[in-house]
């Protein structure tokens, strides 16, 4: 498969490949969906989306690797699984964005919605560290990997958190190293 | 010892493919009573059927194996030939060596070699043991019972009055016309739904050949193909129908209202009243469950005003017994329940409604008298949406099939809308336009073109209430963003589901329902009315979804098939059938209970269990059962079977 | 009785006026609330992708330590709530994945611990009616408008929490406070989520939504169930002013607040000062406080 | 109309020998009464036994149809005339006055055993007709092995003694005499008491599609050569090889509404079985080359039928690529075909690289039906399909008593409709006449 003119696709040299590789990687029936659009009209965050959630579906039945794995949709969908929910053929599309974020990670391709994939990774690392969230930590964590200090309305969001009595360090919990312990592991077997 | 021949069939490759046939003829004919043992291209072609009667003549065959497809296809082929060369049928076996041996064993051409001629010596030690049986000759009635008296019911029993048949047509309801009845008008020519259906209906009640039963269910079925014993329940009606002549002065003065049911509680009626104003036949019935008489005896004002002294507050239901011959089953269907579509708001929005209730609006009799106005606020509506496939193409969450008739009455009622409200506007959200009748595309294409109606490509997420008005959550088509519609009125095409108490019908008649509960018909695309029980026919949407041009033909079909059936004085019947050895039975009765058609009685002056010839279909149920061995299954006795399975150890 | 209780991070900082309220409350309506000893983030997404086991091993190691000291489990938390449930109903399900889980966590969990929301805890256990009798300060027909949002109701099948399209639980609890509830199509609708931090733009726009649509049916306060659902609904309120002109705010509390007002708790230990739209003077004008 | 119940003879003529002729011949068998059934072709069985497997259920066609074909063959009651045509019609119901052409076989089927030698034997080959031209027929033939009536016919175009005087193998060869180069055409008169029309469909041609290559390039083919592809009994026998080179196609596209839905410049009506059959094509095809990709151009995917819309779920299923929009243009690219299109579900534009392209094409009453319809003074629509009385209360009805419609003739209808359609128009048949016993 190749593009052909701009906007044009090519068909005919059977890489089937990835939608194979995501319905196993998301167990979801994607070759089921009726392309009812039934997602995207109850999708809370489809009108950020660059490609919206039935036509995420249709471009990996087409097998457009690249452009569905490096599209900023993946990095919108914040799971609220009213798609799901709704859809005839119950394909939740939450699921199948997680499969394509971990596949877009794992791939290296480059993260469109940067800022969304740090605060993941930001969040783990949390974690990783203490075994809870610690706010601070983590949004000082996110807004050094976002290199994003400057950005007007996410210094409003780091304020708003820090309304609330925040303990000055992180609170770790006991078992810290038992934690470090599994995600060591983790990182192993993956 | 027999003298026998076996035939086998290549199938064209089917067979010849795997098996090899010719060595098959030559090791099967060394058997010392096989005097003829051949192969050939087709078996069941003409030339193929001489080589039969030819070889039974010639060699005075006295048993014959044709080894070939399944017995469902071919047996009656072979066995009529085998009788016209002059031997008895039943030495006609088959021996399935196609769906049994070379379909399943394509890659293992000598195994399967070895496994048809086993197949074949199998069949060999049966044949040889074959009794020669006549066919059971059995009187018939020729009354045919209808049950449904909407257009499919009203339709195969007029055919049959036609054709000189007593009709029996009972229908749950007080009055003819089931879900036709309420349409406004119908597609693809806009013809209105009630003239036509009207004179149907008078042509019913007036034809000699035909009795209606209203307010009446089937309540008991006994017997088999050509003689059913019936009991119909006919419910009281708290009205003499011979004295009622329709004057309705009841409906005047009784005080009672609650919503109509046939309205789709648009619409009020009285504790006695119409099914609806101009029904067949014109009878009112009372309603127990509203009327004040029956609630505290506080009011008879019925009673007091009707001139001809119908009303019978003590009426009794009637059980009426009957014989017919066979029986169609009419039962139509119903629209998806609204407790279970939460996301569309149906059942708590006023102001969304199904298919039938906006047929209602639309009919001149309804209950705004044909006007279109939102039950909320009685405006009329200037922005309305249809929606449809509501629960149908929903495999996961209701129901997975496609309900036929959607999109062609959602195209017709955008239309009459339209020409209705000229400034108003339409939208369709539709999965696939399915308009796959003679004149259907063009009809839509014409909605479509001439009155601006707006179809959009996709389901909706969500409908529900804001500003006073319906919003519907969508998506446009062309650019794929989301789109919100502030609508007046919502109507949703829900999915066509059986109507209530058909699998319970179905078991009381032994057909057989899938799993959405449609009746099932004994193959799909040859014996599409016939039910899988012998002397039951199916008729319109109980079988499955559709319009009322093939609910028509499917009628007129099953009238076709029973007046072919009812043609003849004797019914024949396979005599395959289980039978006593008296000496043997202890009378111990298990395999009374066993027998799932009511085929073994007892007789307890003999102490015996006996078979009723008509009703055993052979399942040998009961032989397995019997702890004395007394019953056996003809041409398919122990012995017989036991031989069988030893040539395959 | 008392109930094991999980807080989750979020109710250790940011929302420590819901984590505060609710144990104060259970107190008076004659239960306790049990911290979890050493517990650990949930992890905060159910993990989603099939291959994914290791985001289900922090939620897993809370259900097996939890069951080591009782039966039910309980969370304030909608986000908690979803990801512990989530992984139990899996770990019941799925006997392989529970395996390979125990396996590498060298524990022995059969997904036999009961996970219930604090409001189902309320509504099972304890009965709204038997609330109803202990309410001290009636509620005075209080429009609340009960926001649900996502994560108790979906998805449906493993959560089972109420009806997926139409709930009616929280509107009891409300009414048994005394309040009347207010009914608004978008109680169902995604707050925007994490999208707060990451697009702010999309999370503002999602609250501006749901809270015009709960003041257009006439609710004086919304009430939340979740310290995500309550940033984004109270806390963004300052950058919808921004974005929208016509918007005026509206206070958001969360559930258990109101149960504190209702149970005549001192005003001042109810966190009032943790909200961003000031409920002070609402429920002065109501005569609550 | 109808005179009384004397002069009134209660025997009806079927005139086609299609799946829908065989059920209203055996159904008013069935019911007592004597059947004449008229068919074009040497033998009975019409499209239905040029298709492979049916849907929903993919079982052989010939297998369901076989049966029937020889119950037809040997009812008492049912009297074939094959390799025949009616006519002339005169009279009114319960009285019509028929003329039959029977056509000369050049074979005397009286004395014909159907053995088979002459069609062995004989020397002219050329693309037979029932195979869509993909596979050799002679010039004495009969249809197929199971044909009924098993008698061959000899086609005078093709035949070298027709052509030049000489051959005469199978007059040689036959062990019965049976081969008469003298035959003429017979024109036989019945009397029967009602007339149901059962001539089904014909496909428009593909030499009318220009953009899709006037039939030009050999691996285009229609929904009913694919039938034969797929055949245990035809020319490949079963295996999917395309025509030009006998390869196995690895990328199949099937473009659905080739003419049908298409006002302006072919037929606007639906061909209503396209969407079902192509659907089971790709399912087939996918059995047999499971490492094959199919695509399939469609409009709105329409399966109404009973167990239609699971089909299609089970069909995309085993990955199949349905893409909604119509083709632009097919061309050669070496040895590949070229298909533009476009996907209207992401608005791109495709172009598949296939090696076999099966167009549905659309449904059309045979050309004979017009004739046909002047013979028996019954109304056709505009695109040649004869009209029923009545839409919805009177569908096998014509305008004329006594004359009934079934299958395909009266609109497109796939099997399990064009069933039950003959099953009514029995049905009619056997009311009217017993109306005037």
């Amino acid at each position: 498969m190749k593009e052909m003119w701009e906007g044009g696709l090519r068909l005919g040299e059977g890489d089937f490949s990835f939608l194979e590789e995501v319905r196993r990687r998301s167990g979801e029936h994607l070759d089921l969906c009726y392309q009812c659009m039934k997602c995207t009209a109850g999708c809370p965050t489809a009108p950020y989306m660059d490609i919206k959630p039935h036509q995420l579906i249709r471009m990996i039945q087409m097998g457009r690797r690249g452009e569905v794995l490096g599209s900023g949709a993946i990095w919108f969908c914040v799971y609220c699984q009213t798609c799901g929910t709704r859809c005839p053929n119950e394909i939740h599309i939450g699921v199948l964005m997680d499969a394509l974020r971990e596949m877009a990670v794992g791939e290296g391709v480059e993260v469109k919605e940067r800022r969304i994939h740090l605060l993941h990774e930001a969040f783990i690392q949390s974690v990783r560290r203490g075994g809870r969230v610690h706010e601070v930590t983590m949004l000082m964590d996110y807004v050094l990997r976002s290199r994003d200090l400057m950005k007007d309305s996410l210094g409003s969001g780091v304020k708003l958190f820090l309304k609330g009595k925040f303990p000055l360090f992180p609170s770790f919990v006991k078992e810290r190293e038992e934690i470090r312990r599994i995600f060591e592991r983790c990182t192993k077997k993956q | 010892m027999r003298r026998l021949g076996v035939f086998i069939c290549h199938c064209g490759v089917n067979i010849a493919g795997t098996v090899d046939v010719k060595k098959v003829a030559e090791e099967i004919g060394k058997i010392e009573d096989v005097c003829h043992s051949i192969d050939y291209i087709y078996m069941c072609s003409e030339p193929g059927q001489q080589l039969i009667r030819e070889a039974i003549q010639e060699k005075q065959l006295e048993g014959v194996v044709v080894a070939c497809c399944s017995p469902s296809m071919h047996e009656n082929t072979f066995r009529k030939a085998v009788k016209t060369a002059g031997m008895n049928p039943y030495l006609c076996e088959i021996a399935n060596i196609r769906e049994q041996c070379s379909w399943v064993h394509q890659k293992e051409k000598e195994e399967a070699t070895r496994k048809a001629m086993e197949i074949i010596q199998a069949t060999l030690e049966k044949v040889r043991r074959n009794e020669e049986l006549e066919p059971l000759a059995m009187s018939i009635n020729r009354n045919v019972l209808v049950i449904g008296g909407g257009i499919a019911g009203m339709t195969a029993s007029l055919d049959l009055a036609q054709g000189g048949y007593e009709v029996f047509l009972v229908e749950k309801g007080p009055a003819l016309g089931g879900h036709m009845a309420q349409l406004s008008k119908t597609f693809p020519d806009l013809s209105p739904a009630f003239p036509n259906l009207l004179a149907k209906a008078l042509e019913i009640v007036s034809h000699p050949k035909i009795e209606l039963f209203c307010c009446s269910e089937l309540e008991e079925v006994k017997g088999y193909v050509g003689n059913f014993e019936i009991i119909i329940h006919k419910k009281a009606t708290y009205v003499d129908w011979t004295r009622c002549n329709g004057c309705a002065r009841c409906i005047e003065v009784c005080p009672v209202e609650y919503p109509s049911s046939f309205d789709r509680e648009l619409g009020m009626r009285k504790a006695v009243d119409f099914l609806y104003p101009n029904c067949v036949p014109k009878r009112v019935k009372v309603t127990p469950t509203q009327c004040r008489y029956f609630q505290d005896r506080s009011c008879r004002k019925c009673e007091e005003v009707c001139p001809e002294k119908a009303i019978q507050f003590d009426q009794k239901d009637e059980r009426i017994h009957r014989k017919v011959g066979a029986i169609v089953i009419a039962t139509g269907f119903d629209l998806f329940p609204k407790e279970r579509l939460g996301e569309y708001g149906y059942g708590e929005i006023p102001d969304v409604i199904d298919g039938l209730a906006f047929e209602r609006m639309l009919s001149p009799d309804g209950p705004t008298r044909g006007k279109i106005l939102r039950p909320s606020d009685g405006r009329v509506p200037k922005e309305m949406v249809f929606i449809q496939c509501v629960a149908s193409r929903d495999p996961d969450r209701y129901m997975p099939y496609c309900s036929r008739i959607c999109c062609m009455y959602t195209a017709k009622q955008a239309k009459m809308y339209k020409e209705q409200v000229p400034d108003g506007q339409p939208y369709v959200f539709y999965m696939d336009i399915r308009s796959d009748g003679k004149g259907y595309e063009e009809f839509l294409q014409k909605t479509i073109e001439e009155n601006g109606v707006l179809y959009l490509r996709g389901r909706v997420s969500r409908v529900f209430q804001e500003d006073g008005k319906v919003k519907v959550w969508g998506v446009d088509t062309l650019t794929g963003k989301g789109i919100e519609i502030g609508a007046d009125l919502v109507v949703l095409a829900t999915a066509i589901i059986p109507s209530e108490g058909v699998k319970e019908l179905a078991a009381k008649l032994r057909a057989t329902v899938d799993k959405h509960g449609f009746l099932t018909e004994a193959h799909i695309k040859l014996y599409p009315v016939e039910s899988s029980t012998k002397g039951i026919y199916l008729a319109g949407c109980g079988q499955s979804p559709k319009d009322i041009t093939d609910t028509v033909s499917q009628a007129s079909a099953t009238a076709g098939k029973i007046q072919a059936l009812l043609s003849t004085d004797k019914l024949f019947q396979d005599p395959l059938i289980a039978y006593v050895d008296e000496t043997v039975c202890s009378g111990c009765g298990i395999c009374v209970e066993i027998c799932p058609y009511e085929a073994r009685e007892m007789d307890y002056r003999r102490g015996i269990s006996i078979v009723h010839v008509a009703l055993c279909q052979g399942c040998g149920a009961c032989i397995a059962s019997c702890p004395n061995f007394a019953c056996e299954l003809r041409n398919s006795s122990s012995v017989q079977t036991l031989r069988m399975v030893d040539t395959f150890i | 009785m008392n109930y094991l209780y999980f807080p989750g991070c979020t109710l250790y900082t940011k929302a420590k006026n819901f984590d505060q309220t609710a144990r104060n409350c259970s107190l008076l309506l004659g239960f306790e609330l049990i911290e979890l000893p050493n517990w650990t983030c949930c992890g905060a997404t159910f993990p989603l992708a099939t291959d994914n086991l290791m985001a289900l091993l922090p939620p897993a190691r809370i259900l097996a330590r939890a069951k080591e000291q009782g039966e039910i489990l309980t969370t304030l938390c909608a986000i908690c709530f979803n990801v512990i449930k989530r992984t139990n109903h899996l770990l019941q399900r799925d006997g392989e994945k529970r395996e390979k889980i125990n396996e590498f966590m060298e524990m022995n969990y059969l997904g036999d611990l009961k996970v219930l929301h604090y409001l189902e805890i309320l509504k099972q256990e304890i009965g709204f009616s038997t609330i109803k009798d202990k309410v001290k300060k009636p509620l005075n027909e209080l429009q609340a408008a009960p926001y649900y949002g996502c994560m108790l109701l979906r998805p449906f099948e493993e959560m089972g929490f109420d009806d997926k399209e139409r709930p009616t639980l929280f509107e009891e609890f409300l009414e048994s406070l005394g309040a009347k509830p207010v009914d608004f199509p978008y109680k169902i609708e995604c707050c925007g989520s994490f999208q707060s931090v990451g697009s702010p733009e999309v999370a503002t726009e999602c609250a501006y939504r749901i809270l015009t649509s709960a003041m257009k049916q006439g609710a004086e306060v919304v009430v939340s169930t979740c310290p995500l659902c309550t940033f984004n609904l109270d806390q963004k309120q300052s950058d919808i002013l921004k974005a929208h002109l016509d918007f005026k705010t509206i206070p958001v509390l969360y559930f258990t607040q109101l149960l504190g007002v209702a149970m005549g708790l001192d005003p001042r230990t109810l966190g009032f000062e943790q909200n961003a739209v000031d409920p002070i003077p609402l429920l002065k004008r109501k005569g609550l406080v | 109309m109808g005179s009384s119940g004397n002069g009134f003879i209660k025997k009806a003529m079927v005139i086609g020998g299609g799946i829908a002729g065989i059920t209203a011949s055996i159904d008013i068998g069935n019911a007592g009464y004597n059947v004449l059934l008229v068919e074009k072709l040497p033998s009975i069985g019409g499209r239905m036994l040029q298709l492979s497997e049916t849907f929903p259920t993919l079982d052989c066609a010939q297998c369901t149809l076989t049966p029937k074909t020889v119950e037809t063959g040997q009812h008492p009651r049912i009297q074939l005339h094959t390799y025949s045509e009616v006519v002339r019609v005169e009279g009114q119901a319960g009285n019509f006055i028929v003329q039959i052409r029977k056509k000369a076989s050049y074979v005397d089927w009286e004395k014909c055993t159907g053995c088979g030698l002459c069609q062995q034997k004989c020397p002219s080959k050329y693309p037979s007709e029932f195979d869509r031209g993909m596979g050799l027929g002679k010039a004495i033939y009969t249809l197929s092995p199971q044909a009924v009536p098993n008698k061959p016919v000899i086609n005078t175009s093709h035949c070298r003694y027709f052509l030049e005087k000489k051959c005469r193998v199978c007059e040689k060869i036959c062990p019965v005499g049976a081969i008469n180069y003298q035959q003429e055409d017979r024109i036989i008169e019945e009397k029967v008491g009602a007339i149901i029309v059962a001539t089904g469909f014909d496909l428009m041609p593909i030499e009318r599609f220009g953009e899709y290559g006037y039939g030009e390039i050999p691996d285009v083919i229609d929904g009913l050569s694919f039938e034969r592809l797929n055949s245990a009994s035809g020319p490949t026998n079963g295996e999917i090889r395309r025509p030009s080179d006998g390869k196995v196609p690895k990328e199949v596209v099937f473009i659905q509404c080739t003419g049908s839905r298409d006002p302006e410049r072919y037929m606007p009506y639906c061909s209503r079985v396209c969407c079902m059959y192509t659907a089971k094509h790709a399912r087939l095809y996918k059995h047999k080359v499971h490492e094959g990709q199919v695509y399939i151009f469609y409009m709105d995917i329409r399966s109404t039928g009973k167990g239609y819309e699971e089909f299609i779920q089970q069909t995309m299923e085993e990955g199949i690529l349905y893409l909604r929009g119509r083709v632009s243009r097919i061309f050669r690219d070496g040895e590949k075909i070229a298909v533009w299109g476009v996907d209207t579900l992401t608005g791109k534009k495709v172009e598949v690289l296939a090696d076999l392209v099966v167009l549905a094409t659309a449904i059309i009453p045979h050309q004979e039906v017009k004739a046909l319809a002047q013979i028996l003074g019954i109304p056709i629509d505009l695109y040649g399909f004869l009209t029923e009385a009545d839409r919805k209360l009177k569908p096998v009805e014509t305008n004329r008593e006594g004359i009934y419609l079934a299958g395909c003739v009266q609109g497109p209808k796939d099997i399990a409709d064009t069933v039950a359609h003959a099953n009514a128009a029995a049905s009619k048949v056997q009311s009217l006449f017993a109306r005037y016993s």
